[in-house]
């Protein structure tokens, strides 16, 4: 038993924090840090940066463009990232379809895409759900029918985050009606000047817009475009969702999350004395660190078993249920610590000398609503438990 | 004991139900929720015209009502609609110059709008640690601070400002023109505003308020308790409806034990709410008061946070675009705990007593 | 709207009040207070002084020995008496077979055992539950099968509280096979000395004797011991169980309860202050007394609305649920408050200098543990939620 | 990093079921844990022989293991079985034997019980408030006061008795004969004593053992985490188990969704507790040794509470009984928060950072 990092590992963190400070720009950084909408110049500038170093895809294998990162090294990476405010990397080719390339794509689809994501040439958003199928995946009605060489595409997507910056999206869409709802779906990419295509943006419950709707109207695409087998696309979403699972805990977020609270009570006067002299705060901030400090030896056991140095069963829907409650609760106490001062829409409404926050917490509020989003997509809670379930009962 | 309605308050029910389902419907409350002055002039004057200001104050002060009950049965019918409008800011200005014997008929007619200026820039829900000013310079009362999340104050005409001259605390009139206001839509919707004062002029209106600002306070947070149990009462009825419809995995979700279960621990708490909030409506004017409200405004706190999670929880991902009526609700049950000192206030109010 | 008694219900109160000043003994409440198992004979002499009065069954109709008390009255009584540590009535025959009789049972068969219910003749228990039948009364499979002008009864109940001390018991048994499982269930009086009963005590999780399990072999019973009629065994349970529901909450033991919590950590000092000082704690307590506050309020709102003076639909099931969450919490914090006195097994195990806690706070473990019986109980809570549900759901 | 056990630690934990398995199964556990002296003296031998009490120690005082993985491994597999014999107190006496540098060798072989002496009738965690004096009378030293649930006393021959000589808080140890001890069963089974001392002989251990005290406390904590997180694993696979065989509405309530839910959330929070606890013996001996170890039985406190609960529940009314082994894990779990600092006192240590 052996709770600390490697010499190896320690010296990669050693490396990973190095980089950041030599090349996060500290402004961007406390963009980050307020939860500031970034713009599409500051998310590629990032990439960039990352890609030059060789780290945008870390995890991805030598040969593909990576460096063969271990889940600890991947985990360093990604908590030291989430601590210094780096801009968090936009994952629907990195992280998602990357890997299903990998697993799944043809040599040729490898040799092609794999490349244009690194250099972000392709910006890859995705068509998973579908309005009336949020959790339920089997029950995606998007139609695709082969003519010829093509399939014509027919339906709607929902939830495709930043899709209005994309140029490609992949999509689950159903090739056959027969026999059980998910053996008829398959996964296929779709460059988005196809005609047919129209993109709306959602407004979302705090005012911000980052996701968007995708109406697909008789889009021809070009067979080859299918990865993996025609029907496949079943199995190729499980394994994309485990992946997205497991991204979604973020450990390293609910560790900055966590400081940034510690550091408003600390700085917030209430009363007469600083918040963090409050107990009923410090009670729920301390119950949060202490539940915080096992998750993160959760993810540690996780990761370590990944590396066959430990056993944990279930261990993605569990930590995606308790991390998402971590983050959630962070973002209320972050909500609260600011009291009346969290009014304010958008957070930008008073500046300057009339700011009722420090600008990195003014956003307290519309975080806390903007993450009720954690808890549900990704595959709710609520799915998590009924997989967890089903190993535990056999139900 | 009876837990019937007066005739009068079924009706005054009826009619803002009514008038607010045809009036201020969804789209409408949208577009006037998030621009300044975040308010409708002519919706408040058919407001003030169907009772809902006078139903705030007794006969003696000009009103028709004035008791706990009077106010809860509006700030229901406000809170089932979401309505934006800064009845809160007129009702603790009511309450106010009530309390100072002043003639407040054009703001009960609608005509003028008053909005409460009590909070400061650190948030502080006590009155001790108000740092606002007011100097008597012979010609009249100067006042200089700033007042921070002033409820309908994008929308006010004069403003009532709680200030110190000395050891005591006063209460002052200020015209809207006469300081700086800084509006501002809030994230829930609705208006407030940062005031600004340096020399500006007041009128006094009570040298000692401590005890009346106390009591309009309580008055404020009676209101936003049966503001919130309107509201949930709404986001129960939405979300059961989305249980009962929303199919998923070939079957209504409510179809599932684990949601049922928490559908009706919604309930529950919800009635819980309706309760705390009746008991301090009876006891408004009683010596239990503060505490009745304290009660009441700790639990409608922890509780309304909870309804607002589970129906989104419930809702899914449709509860996270503004087009639904639910983020909106969601969004206010959470944001009324940010008005009129949270949760945790007033839970160790209720807790001071015990080391007495 | 009134929140408040009126002047009669006033009255009342004030006459209970001193009822119980003149005729409790102070040590038979502070045993009461204590969690003392009582003895027969305190109990017996306690329903005696009550049925002096007049007031062991206020509820019942005046014709049947009761003082035709409404639902606030009865109330106020049972209020009252908790509040002064009065030994609870026991329930079996007063509150569950008095009213069944009165609704279903013959003249005959109201006129021999009511006035038997209270003079104390009989100490009624209840057989309803089953091993292996917990929440799911339908399933039960205790048999009576007619022959000529008898039942003959074979099978088990179980739970059957107080048995040790009753002459007859009431019970649930299947009289017939087909059809629905409810359908087929009789309601049946037993004399418990009839041959081929016996009764074995259950020893419970703290170690206490309150419950029974009670065999059935060949027992022979009168067709005239039938309530209702054959196979109308369902609905009387359900309106006995409506009865049970609402008197479990028992608002009254709840405001006792959190009496004593306030004076317990009023009177324990812990690291050089008082408990009630420490924050942690008081706000667990004040939380609970806000939530208590609020359910005096919704019983009272469920009392005006069985007068007509109010509505509240599915109040018996949220109010069970909550008030028994709200007793078990307060058990808790009973529990806590001790600290490691709480250890000792039985209570009494340490007494007089040696004694750890005050004797009216001795057994708060004890307590804690085995009224976690409240949410299980009368239709658990989760049952009780599933009745809510139906309601609201059409589920 | 690697969370494997070591070959030892595995073997250990195996022989340790084999052994509690065959030799203390429920029957005899249950007359064991409520019978004075709650122990048993020749399987105490065994656990001995069998390295469960070698475990404890570090080689160079005796024993063969010493770190923190080592008293987990032993405690998690007396919690699996509710094993009420006095091993906290050997623990704890243990490492107070280390510390001071006096010979353990009888204490590891078995053949001599101790027990630690430290909490008084307040049930105060803090060595701050100790009242108990000693003093030296020339001819050796007396000690004074009442000791007040002291783990495994009615079995012990000696105890370390933790007392105040003028501003020095020390360790003395005194003799089983030579004071009043007043055994007792627990609630939740295993013995407990009061230790009466009256001009009583002690033999001085430490003059200043505050830290010795604190760190052996420490380790005393982490034991009680381990034993918990033993405890849960066995009461949440009898609550599987029982969600799959107790069928109700003529299915295992095992289907129903939201005892599903419920039974997930319990394994969840189980991990949780896990994962603190090894996060505390992996911080054993470090500087942040006593944060993680307050951390640690923070957590426990919480989460043994609810799985409790929820094993007690879902079992329903068979967990009520004595019969059940459930009601033992129920009473255990819920127990252990009263030991050595409940859940509450600890958070308040961890806060106690936060203001500095």
């Amino acid at each position: 038993m052996d709770i600390h990092y490697s010499a190896d590992d320690l010296a990669f963190q050693a490396e990973v924090k190095a980089f950041l400070r030599d090349n996060l720009d500290a402004a961007l950084a406390a963009r980050v840090a307020a939860g500031a909408e970034l713009t599409r110049a500051e998310m590629e500038g990032w990439h960039a940066t990352l890609n030059a170093r060789g780290w945008v895809a870390g995890h991805w294998p030598r040969e593909a463009g990576g460096q063969g990162w271990g889940a600890v090294q991947r985990h360093i990476f990604d908590e030291e990232c989430a601590l210094a405010n780096a801009p968090r990397i936009v994952p629907f080719g990195v992280n998602m379809l990357g890997p299903v390339l990998l697993a799944f794509g043809t040599p040729g689809q490898q040799a092609h895409y794999l490349p244009r994501i690194l250099d972000d040439t392709d910006w890859w958003c995705q068509g998973y759900s579908e309005p009336g199928a949020g959790s339920d995946l089997a029950s995606l009605r998007t139609r695709a029918v082969r003519e010829g060489d093509d399939y014509v595409i027919n339906g709607q997507k929902t939830w495709t985050t930043l899709g209005q910056h994309a140029n490609r999206i992949f999509c689950l869409v159903r090739t056959a009606t027969e026999g059980k709802p998910q053996e008829g779906i398959s996964f296929i990419l779709v460059d988005l000047d196809t005609p047919g295509i129209e993109m709306r943006p959602i407004r979302l419950i705090e005012g911000g817009y980052e996701v968007n709707e995708v109406f697909f109207t008789d889009v021809r695409v070009p067979v080859t475009n299918l990865v993996g087998k025609e029907n496949q696309g079943w199995t190729i979403a499980k394994y994309l969702l485990g992946h997205e699972r497991t991204s979604i805990v973020g450990v390293g977020f609910n560790l900055e999350a966590f400081e940034r609270v510690r550091t408003m009570a600390r700085n917030i006067r209430r009363g007469g004395r600083r918040l963090i002299e409050d107990p009923l705060f410090a009670a729920r901030l301390a119950q949060i660190e202490i539940d915080l400090e096992a998750l993160k030896l959760t993810n540690l056991r996780m990761l370590a078993a990944a590396e066959g140095k430990g056993q944990l069963g279930d261990a993605p829907s569990m930590l995606k249920i308790k991390g998402t409650v971590i983050r959630q609760a962070l973002n209320d106490l972050a909500r609260r610590a600011l009291g009346p001062a969290a009014a304010p829409f958008p957070s930008e409404a008073l500046e300057g000398n009339l700011a009722l926050a420090a600008p990195e917490h003014a956003a307290a509020a519309a975080d806390y609503f903007n993450n009720r989003k954690l808890s549900i997509f990704g595959g709710s809670n609520e799915i998590q438990r009924n997989i967890v379930a089903k190993g535990l009962l056999g139900a | 004991m009876d837990f019937t309605p007066t005739d009068d308050r079924r009706m005054l029910t009826e009619t803002l139900d009514r008038f607010l389902a045809a009036e201020y419907p969804v789209e409408h409350r949208m577009k006037i929720a998030y621009d300044l002055p975040c308010h409708d002039a002519g919706l408040w004057a058919q407001l003030a015209e169907l009772g809902a200001l006078g139903a705030l104050l007794p006969e003696e002060a000009g009103g028709f009502g004035g008791a706990g009950f009077d106010v809860t049965t509006v700030f229901e019918a406000l809170g089932r609609t979401l309505c934006p409008e800064p009845v809160l800011g007129a009702l603790m200005a009511l309450r106010l110059l009530q309390a100072a014997g002043q003639d407040a008929t054009d703001v009960l007619e609608g005509t003028r709008r008053m909005a409460l200026a009590v909070g400061e820039a650190d948030g502080s829900p006590e009155l001790d640690d108000i740092a606002c000013t007011a100097r008597d310079e012979g010609d009249g009362w100067r006042l200089s601070g700033r007042k921070s999340v002033v409820y309908g104050g994008p929308a006010a005409h004069a403003f009532l400002v709680a200030a110190r001259n000395g050891d005591a605390l006063g209460l002052w009139e200020v015209d809207a023109g006469a300081a700086e206001v800084a509006g501002y839509a809030m994230i829930d919707g609705g208006g407030a505003a940062e005031l600004l004062l340096s020399d500006t002029r007041g009128r006094l209106v009570m040298a000692d308020a401590r005890a009346a600002l106390e009591d309009a306070l309580d008055w404020g947070r009676l209101a936003l308790c049966a503001e919130a149990v309107g509201a949930m009462d709404r986001a129960h009825a939405l979300t059961i409806d989305y249980l009962r419809t929303r199919k998923q995995f070939g079957r209504p979700i409510g179809a599932f034990q684990a949601l049922q279960h928490r559908a009706v621990d919604m309930g529950i708490e919800i009635e819980q709410a309706r309760s705390i909030t009746i008991h301090a409506a009876g006891s408004m004017g009683t010596p239990g008061q503060s505490r009745a409200v304290s009660m009441a405004k700790s639990l409608i706190g922890r509780v309304g946070r909870q309804i607002s999670e589970e129906a989104v929880q419930m809702h899914g991902g449709i509860a996270m675009t503004w087009e639904a009526a639910i983020s909106h609700y969601a969004k206010r049950l959470v944001m009324i705990d940010h008005q009129l000192g949270d949760t945790d206030t007033h839970l160790a109010r209720v807790m001071a007593a015990y080391a007495a």
